[in-house]
């Protein structure tokens, strides 16, 4: 073990793999003579080459869909959003190509491309570079949708999503790069996708969230043990898509009360799915309904104090637990 | 900026015309006739669903450039893409049990008319959202290049592809890595007048719509497209020259499609009968014909051979499709994702 | 009242419109001299000349991009989507251009564009052509998003979206184009957004939905009060965004049980929210979790066999009833 | 296709040159320059927050385009859209306010650097998306003569933005309506050389970028972008063109930003000092301060007065946008949609 950033434990899954396996490249918008706005990708174009980091126009469908065509073709190709949010630009190229031209060519093509980038709010980048969207690709069977909370979970689950045969979409989040955590040595470790984790024991209220909400709902967790002496098990669900609910609804069948927490806008959120799947499964051991804790319905706002507003924290996982402990269903 | 050639028809050397490469050629865009044909009778008899767009009268735009190529080369083209399978040498009966959505068809009657897939064959699809594949083809070239293949790609779209935006994304990708010599492809426009019932004068601001090609340092090239000679004539050259450099060429055919856009487009409100009928005049396989004819003594008799040959490969194509069984319950959830096992090469 | 089409009712809003306000126009492909694909708009380009009818090259993004444009200077263009498919092409305008213009200019715009066309499967358009796209558009605020179930909300609907001043994503049920039913006649007849109808009385069970599965809903509940004696309370949404679930909520406290019935994939689908927000608030009067019925979670296949196994119908309304029925919370 | 003109300076009419407006224009650019530099401390004070693209180096470019304008024409776009803001009128500390995210900005804090707008001087944005708002300017440009207006639309995008599919849809259908005198519209090419740290060789398959817009018809110029004289000139001629015939026309403005790309771009590895450094001998002030005091005797004194009075100005500004209340809370839920209430006239 070691320790390392977010930042860095993406950057060794990639160079790892690109050692590993000479189909494996990336792709994206200033990640080679600029090195990446978010310096995942620093010095890679001086270790790999032109051929295998490749500096794209501003071409978002472009970069996707030349990425798809690869993967068809036997490559693994890594493509870097600058942001997720420019994301939305390709996606055609994800929804229609990438989720689903496995199906419609009756199997007879893999398609193993990664498509990642930083993704959320909190330093003020305003309505169109704050959004996360994982509700918005984990709709879309064919793909896969991952977002990792851990530095070990990001190096582990985007090694698994580079080796694997679908088009697999990495949402990182941002504000969680500099994050440091232990990280397995092991240039073999990986992390499976479709196993949630229990992030933290405990008998009275079960939280389930992902990313950068699962640790700030550990952060509520240890205050509402420490100042109410509320004992929280939190689950990080690691994919969405796949999404494996067990260790939720196991949790629930012990605590009997649930907390779901994301960053996005409640309507039609990632939270709604989950709520309703947990309801639908352990409906008779809950006390109370399933609490859902979310970013305010708004597009994000630019000025600070609005934006603060806008987004989730940790008193509102902590009047939800509340709010659950004191129902009585 | 990147040169334009214009040429509408070849000179053709009767040795070479001769050779009975051509007479293969013409059985092919034979068969494709037919073969649409027999879709147009069968979806009216409600045995094809979906939608269906059909070749006939472009037949030489995809048996010119494809029989141009070598074994391993491959090809992406849009909806409009039985002629293609066809000319890469896909079983016609693979190809039809597909239309009629059953388990033999090439994508396992998953796809459907607009999907055909045969990657044996070098054939990529097969795809329905205007313009979507052109990037996937061009990605598809770089790996050509990538793996050190000689291999090259071919891409087919239409006029009306040519305004939609990853149109000029893939473009200008295939520019910019044709300079590293990374981008072994060639692009076609099928330019037959019209994007479903909106002509090319009113849906292009310019209607030199090479004149976009050359705007991302590509070569092109404009052609016959009713000319099978003309248009093999400058695949052999091209072809060539791309898997030498690796640069990226483009062919605009200029061509005509006979049917209505697909099944559905029977009133045609956008072109006059007269207009159709002109064109009819210029039917690929007649000219084809005529040319074999005066010049290397293809008879009547020898045609009508073909023609029953391809009729007969149709109505057999037609019967295994209807006797074949559709696909079981459990292909629902296959093919979502990989199912457990290693990697496929996917060569 | 007159008996009119789906279709019609569609057309005639749409005319009704451009002959009251000059600003209305409408943009999209083969919809002049074509007449469109599903000839909505049959004998609009003569009516209404070139200027008022625009036949656009295959750009999606550009028609609506323009539009946007368009709608931000006092025009209310309509954008006909040959298919709502489509329009994935032109997300980035839509989710992150029409929807926060307004909000990120601080409200000094108004953005009347209406993007509006068919969705749903059924005829073996398989994967690329086959969705529908309820909850990809709701989760964004911003838009509204309507799925009018029947002529009469069509026409009603669709004119509240032309005379209003946001970007309303309105989808239309293909299957219904050709279902009839009674229109009022008065010109100034229009249904206002968020607020659900009671379809169908009933006391034992309370099915939510909207579009062409309502339709659907319809007729399982009348099979079930003829063949077994169940009597369904039927809600139809008519939008999605904004959500009126109140009389949903107010039928589930007299019936305890409760069905969503959407077409597309379950996954983070519509159903999803509609569950989750029913339980949320009226939790203690459920006695069994809310059931959701959805299409199989695979890209739509080609093969009729296939597409009829994948999309929802009557039988799963009726088992999911019977499910919610049995159970006992 | 489309002519293209290449012009890289104006000859100078010494009366014209020394109207009292051509002072105004250097008080103008003066300012812009003052504001972002401005901007730029505020920003490493942590006052200013999100991203920030400062438009130094490129002052000629909104100013020699924006003063020839008229007082009702419209103006879109990208996120480096400070200057022309500022060109077309806005307060100074209305602008400073909302990168303070203060609720006197002019876009009442929400929208930050990225999203200016001032409906009423004409300013319809402020994008972040590349290449977004090319479309929205069409759309706009079209909605003007539909209403039967003499206004027209100018529309200011990157080098770089002309990689990515919209700038494609939008040539061609600004292209196509202009064949009906339907799209008075100003595209302005700010080719700074690189979008991000990609320099338009890397970035483009063909750098002769304006092709790409011959390529719909659409005629183009290209111009110095360092010389306000040079870009007001074309400006003149062509804004009375298009608004007479309701065509698109495009001007390339060759031009350079002096400071990183955002104010995060500390390193610049994609270009060297030297390279910064000869482009910053050709600053758009100095060359027309240099212009001004050889022609029309502008002096040093009178140079000090324009610098005072900016900085003035932009002082005056910052402590506006320091004093102002951030937006109350209930902000946040409004403008989400609108209020209740008769629709706009949004002119
Ligand atoms: C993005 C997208 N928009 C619209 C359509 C509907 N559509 C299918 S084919 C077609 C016309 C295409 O014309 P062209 O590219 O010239 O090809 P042709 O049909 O003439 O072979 C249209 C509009 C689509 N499939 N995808
Ligand atoms: C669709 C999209 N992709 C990427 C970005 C990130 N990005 C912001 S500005 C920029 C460079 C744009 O260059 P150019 O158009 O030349 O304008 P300049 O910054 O030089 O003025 C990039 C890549 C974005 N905002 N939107
Ligand atoms: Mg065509
Ligand atoms: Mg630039």
């Amino acid at each position: 073990m070691t320790e390392k950033s977010y930042r860095d434990a993406i950057r060794d899954a990639m160079m790892e793999e690109m050692d590993r396996d000479g189909n494996v490249l990336i792709m994206g918008e200033d990640i080679g003579v600029y090195e990446g706005t978010f310096r995942i990708t620093a010095g890679m174009l001086k270790k790999y080459g032109p051929k295998r980091v490749i500096d794209t126009p501003i071409a978002e469908a472009g970069m996707v869909g030349t990425a798809v065509g690869m993967a068809m073709l036997g490559l693994r190709p890594i493509v870097e959003m600058m942001t997720m949010n420019f994301a939305i630009v390709a996606a055609d190229q994800i929804l229609n190509h990438a989720a689903k031209v496995r199906y419609f060519s009756g199997g007879q093509v893999d398609v193993p491309v990664v498509i990642r980038g930083p993704q959320g709010a909190g330093v003020q980048l305003s309505a169109q570079h704050s959004q996360t969207f994982e509700s918005f690709y984990a709709h879309f069977p064919g793909l896969k949708v991952v977002a990792p909370a851990t530095p070990a979970d990001a190096k582990g689950l985007l090694k698994t999503s580079i080796r694997g045969r679908d088009p697999v979409i990495f949402l990182e989040s941002a504000a969680l790069y500099g994050m440091k955590g232990e990280v397995p040595d092991d240039a073999g470790f990986t992390v499976p996708f479709g196993v949630s984790r229990v992030a933290r024991e405990g008998s009275d209220v079960t939280i389930v969230s992902y990313s950068r909400m699962l640790q700030m709902s550990l952060i509520a967790a240890e205050k509402l043990s420490r100042d109410e002496g509320i004992e929280c098990e939190v689950i990080d669900l690691r994919t969405l898509r796949p999404l494996d609910l067990e260790p939720a609804c196991a949790s629930v069948t012990k605590t009997h009360r649930c907390v779901v927490v994301q960053e996005q806008w409640k309507p039609f959120g990632a939270a709604a799915e989950i709520a309703a799947s947990i309801t639908e499964t352990v409906f008779d051991e809950l006390d109370a309904p399933v609490a859902r804790v979310t970013g305010e319905d708004v597009p994000m706002p630019y000025a600070r104090n609005l934006e603060v507003l806008a987004t989730p924290h940790e008193q509102h996982v902590i009047a939800a637990v509340k709010k659950v402990m004191y129902a009585n269903g | 900026m990147a040169k334009a050639k214009e040429q509408t028809s070849a000179t053709i050397d009767p040795v070479a015309a001769c050779a009975p490469e051509w007479t293969d050629i013409l059985r092919q865009m034979v068969l494709i006739r037919r073969f649409e044909e027999a879709t147009e009778r069968e979806f009216r008899k409600g045995r094809i669903g979906g939608y269906l767009h059909v070749y006939s009268g472009q037949e030489a735009v995809a048996s010119g450039i494809i029989t141009a190529l070598q074994k391993d080369d491959i090809v992406f083209t849009g909806y409009r893409d039985h002629a293609h399978a066809l000319a890469l040498g896909t079983e016609p009966r693979r190809i039809m049990a597909e239309l009629f959505g059953k388990a033999t068809g090439v994508s396992k009657g998953k796809g459907g008319s607009m999907h055909l897939f045969d990657v044996e064959h070098g054939f990529y699809g097969g795809y329905g959202i205007v313009g979507g594949h052109l990037t996937l083809a061009a990605g598809a070239a770089y790996a050509l290049r990538y793996r050190q293949t000689e291999r090259i790609a071919v891409c087919y779209f239409g006029d009306g592809a040519m305004n939609i935006g990853s149109f000029h994304e893939a473009m200008n990708m295939a520019g910019l890595w044709g300079k590293a010599g990374m981008c072994p492809i060639l692009f076609i426009i099928e330019n037959n007048g019209y994007a479903m019932g909106t002509s090319v004068e009113r849906h292009s601001a310019l209607t030199d719509l090479s004149a976009r090609v050359r705007a991302y340092n590509i070569p092109t090239e404009k052609v016959d497209g009713q000319d099978v000679f003309a248009v093999r004539g400058v695949a052999d050259r091209v072809v060539r020259q791309i898997r030498e450099t690796g640069t990226p060429y483009c062919i605009e055919a200029v061509t005509y499609r006979f049917s209505g856009h697909g099944a559905a487009d029977i009133l045609q409100p956008y072109r006059s009968k007269d207009e159709v009928e002109q064109h009819r005049h210029r039917d690929p396989i007649g000219i084809l014909r005529n040319r074999l004819g005066e010049i290397c003594n293809l008879t009547d008799d020898d045609v009508k051979t073909i023609e029953e040959w391809a009729s007969g490969e149709v109505a057999a194509a037609v019967q295994f499709a209807e006797e074949s069984a559709a696909p079981d319950a459990g292909e629902l959830w296959r093919d979502v994702v990989a199912e457990q096992g290693p990697a496929r090469e996917n060569e």
